[in-house]
């Protein structure tokens, strides 16, 4: 455990994430055990098992961007930070 | 404004007039348009949807068209790009570049349509005989963005 | 018809539009416009007579077209090329190309654009406030049509 | 000498060189001791002096088509051909 202050991120699905969680979005609290990563955010939706499980396993091809930008698994998120996942992108 | 997001078509002659207009130094204009194809991957596509991400994507295309300015020498570029429900022969998007000549202007407006292919937040949906289905990525979009890195 | 020469001007969306017409193939058009640059080697330019060879101008394009055709892998292409009198600002030449892919249909339109640049017999007079002058060849213009003899 | 039969060509004349030369074109017998080439018409044109040995001097650049096709010194020219001459292009 960790002394660090809580982490809450509003996350934003799109496309066919959107559509495998039923849901365009949710604010989810960081386990206090998870890094406050993009990592971890992603370690803490799979860890639900499910949709979450199949769409965000390792080797499917999700994106991540925090608060608009473009974002890698080791980059820091923050309290209240928007955190959008997406396949690969396909517009054009 | 260098970047649009809109579900209305976009009238190409128009935009490629407003981009030049009062600029006489102009001596080239590349443009680029996308439009819907009634086949892909084999499959008769009767409609299509194009999503996006409201907030990001302003901000995606302006870094793209940004950082095209920095590279290449040009004058003025413009981004449309359409959102919603569009139809096989429907145009998607338009890119235009001027510059004082060719070379400059064909590669900023191939660069930010190759960039604009794996970074900016749009995602197609497609309706054929057999239902609809999302389009998957293509390698060789991420292979043309990448030529741009050597 | 693919290859035209004329004295009056071109309307670029409706040139786009009459390829396009009725081919849902097709999901890539790149266009070039070149202008009149109102600069040229540092000089202010007033006025522009562009001649050409009547008989081979024709020819020298649609066997650039037909070139251009063989080595890429598109659907239509257009060439529109301006002779006579223009003032800065004016549209020169017009070339448009339909593809299934942006990739072919950038290289196509590049192509063309710099095979016409040397092979076709066209030559543009300047009007300057130092009289009038012919327009000097570039380097740059062999060089970029040599690239695609590699 | 040679026994070949007499060659005409359709002389053209275009942009710069139209202009240096005062003359859109004209018919030239080539003489019988010249070879029925490109580069037997530019020396037989250079042989007048004045503007066509300045125009068609060695290293300045000019272009020949035969018949509306782009052709190098070594070509072969035919009685009756049309044989442009004109510098570099420059349009588009």
């Amino acid at each position: 455990m960790r002394d660090s202050p809580p982490v809450a991120v509003r996350l934003v699905f799109l496309a066919r994430l959107r559509e495998a969680f039923a849901s365009p979005g949710e604010t989810l609290q960081l386990p206090a055990s998870a890094p406050s990563t993009v990592a971890g955010v992603l370690d803490a939706l799979r860890a639900r098992g499910g949709a979450f499980a199949a769409e965000l396993a390792p080797g499917r091809a999700v994106r991540v961007a925090v608060n608009h930008e473009l974002a890698k698994p080791d980059d820091a998120v923050r309290d209240n930070d928007e955190v959008a996942l997406f396949p690969p992108v396909t517009g054009g | 404004m260098e970047v649009r997001i809109q579900e209305a078509d976009f009238d190409v002659g128009a935009e490629i007039a407003a981009l030049r207009k009062g600029d006489a130094r102009v001596g080239a204009v590349a443009v680029f348009v996308g439009t819907v194809r009634d086949v892909n991957e084999g499959d008769g596509v009767a409609a299509m949807t194009l999503e996006h991400y409201p907030g990001m994507t302003e901000k995606a295309l302006q870094a793209i068209v940004d950082e095209a300015k920095r590279r290449f020498d040009v004058y003025a570029m413009r981004v449309v790009h359409r959102v919603g429900e569009l139809a096989p022969s429907d145009q998607i998007v338009l890119v235009a570049v001027t510059s004082a000549h060719r070379g400059q202007a064909f590669d900023a407006c191939r660069f930010v349509m190759d960039y604009l292919k794996t970074r900016a937040p749009f995602w197609k949906k497609e309706r054929t005989a057999q239902g609809t289905r999302w389009v998957e990525a293509r390698a060789s979009d991420d292979a043309a963005a990448e030529r741009w890195e050597r």
